[in-house]
């Protein structure tokens, strides 16, 4: 599903954030990212989005390589991708439900099917009476799970979460794992970056350790 | 096709909502691009208006002949058949004195200094009109011709009156461009600067959409709505400001020219000018959001 | 005081990097701003040269004495005599038959109807300037007098021609008001929207700024700063408009005028008037950006 | 330095987030607020900085009741504070080194003053040789500490942090920990929330524990 080929990473300013990665992520798989702040996780991520171009390598999504994808072509790759950012990206000139709807809007959906998934999705992320609501009125927590549900909402086949439990007290942050081993039940493809390995350790996955841009042990 | 239709849909629904959610700021900016929209047309009926009354007054070379007092009928027979036949004319009237002296009067204005005139000092004549084709040569030609026959007194090529009118119209269609051209930059400008100002409130939609999924075409479809929206409603507004101004201007300016013995009103624009500058004001509109977009787009992958 | 100083001046010299690291947009936005200020200016200074030219003809009531052929040197002296001394009469000019003639054909514009007048047709006349301040009711019983007089043939009351200038000075004025009106609005909201624009792109400093202890004199300083800049500027480039516009069109008004055989040229402006302006422009733009700050910083606390 | 009196919050939806709390912080206190997501704990905070008014109570700090300070005043007492807020509210179109100067400009400090004060705090928490590079270029948990440093740069009498460590692996968040209890040492008055109470435990001090606005035992 995603296979990284000797992949580099320069930023601008000359530091390299990821060291010649090679590795495969299989189908249906749920992978753990940990590392330091700053050891290149969400660059990896980013990676996998086409967000950033990586300096040399290759970046198979669906043995597409995401790099060398055009401004027309890359749009149709990340519909396939739901993506949880490290600043959440949350729109505050619109409403909770607006916030969530905006993936089913871009691919086009129509407006029944709109609203059942939108329901269903902050409903899942235990925010359910509060669809009405401006994002400024939610916690951080709240914020956190917000993004989750936006980028669940349009069931995609492949789930990049950036610290999705960054601004969660634990009982939270277990129940959003809970949710994330629920999509990983019904096959989709999930890459979690966490900075707290004690919550990985509890669900035992396949963990990739980064530091300054390069596997650990 | 449904689909994309209904993604059209959506896009000027949501359009519409945010002009009626702000109508402060969309009023505004839609009266600054009907201002700068109107001083162009304005001027530009202005002058089509003139360009009409002109229309009438001779623009080819004109020949005046001016007969003796002494001229018989025949020989104003002679000279007007003669003038009838010959391929460099284009139109000959005969004036009669008293004809001459109401055109006079009527061009000093009033009856002020001819009041004093015991009789009619003035010839009879023919104006003669040439066709605008034949060279300076064949007129003098014609001149020297006429000037022989008898009953002739004197014969005066004219186009100086021409020339100035035609150096007027030529001085207001120069102007004309030069507040085109100065109000088309401003008037791009300003549309563009709208745009950038709504890509700028939403920017970091823009941002979200794009980094999940979004083509440039639908981030770039609400602001073309948005746009052609302004534009239309914008030029609109433009030839209502033309229109009132007109009603308010029109009885000065027809007393004015009636007092000069003048007929002439400024023409209210027709169906076709007013969809002319909305159609303009359009697109105008939206090639500044297709580049203001397009300027922003580039930033993102 | 140092304090503020230092304050200020940081202000001002961010606001000068911002618009030397920007220049298209500030450059575009100065350039609205100076076509939206040029127009008005423009219409004023022609307005002006206008109204020079025309307070040297005469605005006050008319009368023209028209004499009869046979009039003779004594009776015109009476007459001359009569009008020296009456109190309703400001001037009185005596204009022989052929000054007369001389005038009306340069009125006429060149000599061609008049070119077939064997002698001259024109009466001996007086032309006479009455005080502005005389009654209607006066100036008819002076009318009444010098039509009694020997020697005089007609008397004429003539105030059509200044009632007609006035009419078109008026209508010019008026029509001065308008685009003075319509621009100044544009402009207001040229330049409102121009510092929206900055505070837009700076929203998030403003709110980060406010919460960590800014007070609203601190976050308003930079945007007033561009702003004053901004219509200084706006309104020097507005003025090299004109004057540009001004020696383009200047040369063809003045052989257009000379054809008609007046000496005219459009007024320059002078430092004065570039001065008021430049204020003008920069204290809309100050208002502008003052409104919309406030407007902006309403929303926290 | 901080006194609460019978405050409460209703949001204007007619949510309540802090009810009824009354509590006093002495000068020098270390205080930790705990409390799962959306128990009330940025509210409380923000009651404090007078970014959010009280419904009901007053809220003084150094003894003016900051609820009832008016548009001139409210900045001269921020002005005492240092916030790190949740959602960090960092300026993408500066530099590190222009963000975090920008308390020192409000209060118009010169130049070569500014300059010692930034890098001082920049090196604090490990982001020296950062200064000239733009926030974007920073990992998540850099963009924290650029913060932090922000909050500290003009040496406030009172930290307001909230949630200062989410972003950070436990290294960097015991590293920033040390220093606020440096800055303890110092006299100053620190108010930090998290939810991750392993944290708080290690450093023994005083912790007030919110549960859907109210104190628990
Ligand atoms: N756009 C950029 N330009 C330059 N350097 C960058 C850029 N983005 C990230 N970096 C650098 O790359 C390194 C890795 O960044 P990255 O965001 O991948 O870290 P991370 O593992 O996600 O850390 P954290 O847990 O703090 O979020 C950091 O040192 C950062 O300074
Ligand atoms: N501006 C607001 N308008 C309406 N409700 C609000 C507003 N801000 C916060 N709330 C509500 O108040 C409650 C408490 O919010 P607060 O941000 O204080 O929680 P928190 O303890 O900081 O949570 P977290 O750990 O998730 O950041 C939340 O349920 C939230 O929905
Ligand atoms: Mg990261
Ligand atoms: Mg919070």
């Amino acid at each position: 599903m995603i296979q990284f080929q000797q992949v580099s990473k320069r930023y601008p300013g000359g530091f390299d954030a990821v060291k010649n990665l090679s590795f495969e992520i299989q189908t249906g798989e749920l992978v753990f990212l940990a590392g330091h702040s700053g050891a290149g996780k969400s660059t990896l991520l980013k990676l996998i989005a086409g967000i950033e171009k990586p300096s040399s390598g290759a970046v198979l999504v669906n043995n597409q390589n995401v790099s060398r994808l055009g401004r027309k072509a890359l749009p149709y790759v990340r519909r396939h991708l739901g993506l949880i950012f490290q600043d959440h990206k949350i729109l505050y000139d619109r409403s909770v439900y607006d916030n969530v709807r905006l993936p089913l809007d871009i691919v086009g959906f129509d407006g029944r099917e709109v609203k059942r998934r939108v329901l269903a999705a902050l409903d899942k992320v235990g925010l359910s009476g509060k669809e009405k609501l401006n994002p400024v009125a939610l916690s951080g927590g709240e914020q956190q799970r917000l993004c989750i549900a936006r980028a669940v909402v349009h069931r995609p086949a492949i789930l990049l979460a950036d610290e999705p439990t960054a601004n969660l007290d634990r009982d939270y942050a277990h129940d959003i794992l809970e949710l994330f081993k629920s999509f990983h039940q019904v096959g989709v493809t999930l890459v979690i970056s966490a900075h707290d390995e004690t919550l990985m350790a509890d669900y035992g996955r396949r963990i990739l350790r980064l530091k300054h841009g390069e596997f650990t042990a | 096709m449904k689909h994309w239709i209904r993604l059209n849909a959506l896009a000027l629904q949501r359009t519409v909502a945010a002009m009626v959610r702000h109508p402060l700021n969309h009023g505004l900016n839609l009266l600054v691009i009907a201002i700068a929209a109107a001083f162009p047309f304005g001027f530009y009926l202005l002058l089509s208006s003139v360009a009409a009354v002109t229309a009438q007054l001779p623009v080819e070379p004109q020949i005046s002949v001016f007969l003796k007092p002494a001229a018989g009928s025949a020989e104003i027979g002679g000279i007007k058949e003669l003038l009838a036949q010959d391929e460099r004319v284009a139109n000959a009237r005969f004036v009669a004195k008293d004809e001459a002296l109401k055109d006079l009067q009527a061009k000093v204005g009033s009856d002020d200094l001819l009041a004093g005139l015991t009789e009619n000092p003035l010839p009879d004549a023919f104006l003669v009109t040439t066709r605008s084709d034949a060279s300076a040569a064949a007129l003098d030609a014609l001149k020297t011709e006429l000037a022989g026959r008898p009953g002739v007194d004197e014969v005066q090529l004219d186009s100086a009156w021409a020339q100035r009118l035609e150096r007027l119209l030529a001085l207001g269609r120069g102007l004309l461009e030069v507040i085109v051209v100065l109000l088309a930059v401003a008037l791009a400008l300003i549309t563009g600067n709208a745009i950038r100002m709504q890509i700028l409130t939403r920017r970091d939609e823009i941002e979200v959409a794009k980094l999940i999924g979004a083509t440039d075409a639908f981030i770039r479809r609400p602001f073309m709505y948005a746009a052609a929206v302004q534009g239309l409603i914008g030029g609109l507004l433009a030839c209502g400001i033309v229109v009132t101004a007109l009603y308010w201007l029109n009885p000065a300016v027809t007393e004015l020219a009636s007092a000069y013995g003048q007929r002439f009103a400024l023409h209210l624009p027709g169906p076709l000018e007013i969809g002319a500058v909305c159609l303009v004001t359009t697109l105008l509109n939206l090639v500044g959001a297709w580049l203001a977009v397009w300027r922003h787009l580039r930033r993102f992958f």
